[in-house]
């Protein structure tokens, strides 16, 4: 099956790419495409919604999902900002 | 009206295009939130300054987010009449603001201002959109305070 | 920045317009309050409409007591950086902003919304402001509540 | 000594005037003025404002001074109003 994978902001940047589409074996997680495409960014903090809706990394993914993955969302304004890439 | 309830937009952001977004016949409250970029902000270090910044967001998703934090609000308070979020995409400049939620009630003790309140709260914990800090010399993606429940760094969490 | 933060006036209220007036480099929170004309009003007798309102103000003391609230605000919130009311005199329709209440501070958890809530509970106490009610077949002057230390109806209260 | 007294909204319109000077004796209070003058609104809940600060009945005036007689506040909006004339 094929799904679409998205990156968003910090995690874009250090991905080194936006979109991609993936190929992966039927049954395949969401932590199955992560090590699979994206092993250098599991150190970091984020999250990842399937098809427009926050997952987890066992959601289980389908052929033409949409999976984005999200860096920790800093939208709004009227908050401290931090200096530098948070740890 | 057709004007969209919860919107992303790279568009400057207006109050009375809002207030206009939420007003009813039945309504006699409006709380608006604006934020607002600031170009100064004060630090253990003395003041830092940002030039503008920048808004990238997963707009589908961070539309239906904001719809979301509509329905939360009418379930907690149920006298809200009228609920709107807009956010800006792209560039922002000192003093603009970057979004606006406005909430309507029929009186102003129904709620209007607690649930502003707990809408930006809640923008900031769920609704996918990202702030780049530019200053003179460096720019950098901001990203805000880790929701434990959303992070999927660990394999062994919690389903949610 | 040549525009009053504290003012009568009998033209249309604009929501971008105060913002603008409390707008400040080093803000990035502004809570804005409207009060709009309901033309519906829920009781137990089912919906009162109301066709219009006319409002009357004793305008330097009304101003003047506006002044003061935003002076309480400092003191009792001092990260507020700004604060501007503007209300409404003479004829207001339906839906229309009577009164528009702006609070600016660094950040939205420096006392914004609180501040904002307070200013419009103590404008409906000390603000010489009042109006009247119309509707198809009659008008009144509303009185708000009555607060016992300025009522001088008994010859023997305490001084304030 | 001569004081400027001014009435608004329900008052006025019970008073069946708006603004009137007044002569009244030196000393005077402002109980004295309402005394002398609105006899008939004292059973009504008011204020009085001199030169624009709320004062109370015994309040001692000085020539010249404006005098308001203020109903109880409604401006603003947003709370439910009453129909009628308040008790």
């Amino acid at each position: 099956m094929k799904v679409r994978l998205v990156l968003f902001a910090g995690l874009r940047q250090a991905a080194g790419f936006k979109r991609e589409t993936v190929s992966l074996p039927e049954d395949a997680t969401v932590g199955d495409l992560l090590e699979c495409r994206v092993p250098n960014l599991l150190g970091r903090t984020f999250y990842v919604a399937v098809n427009e809706e926050f997952a987890q990394r066992d959601t289980v993914l389908h052929d033409g999902d949409e999976v984005a993955l999200l860096p920790p969302v800093s939208g709004g304004q009227a908050h401290p900002s931090r200096r530098g890439f948070p740890s | 009206m057709s004007a969209k309830l919860f919107e992303l937009t790279e568009n400057p952001l207006s109050q009375d295009d809002i207030l206009r977004r939420v007003s009813r016949f039945d309504c006699g409250g409006v709380v608006t939130f604006a934020g607002t970029v600031r170009g100064s902000t004060a630090t253990g270090d003395g003041d830092r300054e940002t030039d503008f910044l920048v808004y990238e967001a997963y707009v589908p998703m961070a539309e239906k987010m904001m719809a979301r934090i509509g329905d939360e609000i009418r379930e907690r308070w149920p006298l809200v009449k009228g609920v709107s979020i807009l956010h800006r995409i792209g560039r922002c400049d000192i003093e603009e603001p970057t979004v606006l939620i406005a909430v309507a009630t029929p009186h102003r003790d129904d709620g209007c201002f607690e649930a502003c309140r707990y809408a930006i709260e809640r923008l900031k914990e769920i609704v996918p959109i990202w702030k780049q800090e530019n200053w003179r010399d460096g720019e950098v993606w901001v990203e805000g305070p880790r929701q434990p429940d959303l992070d999927v760094s660990t394999p062994n969490q919690a389903p949610t």
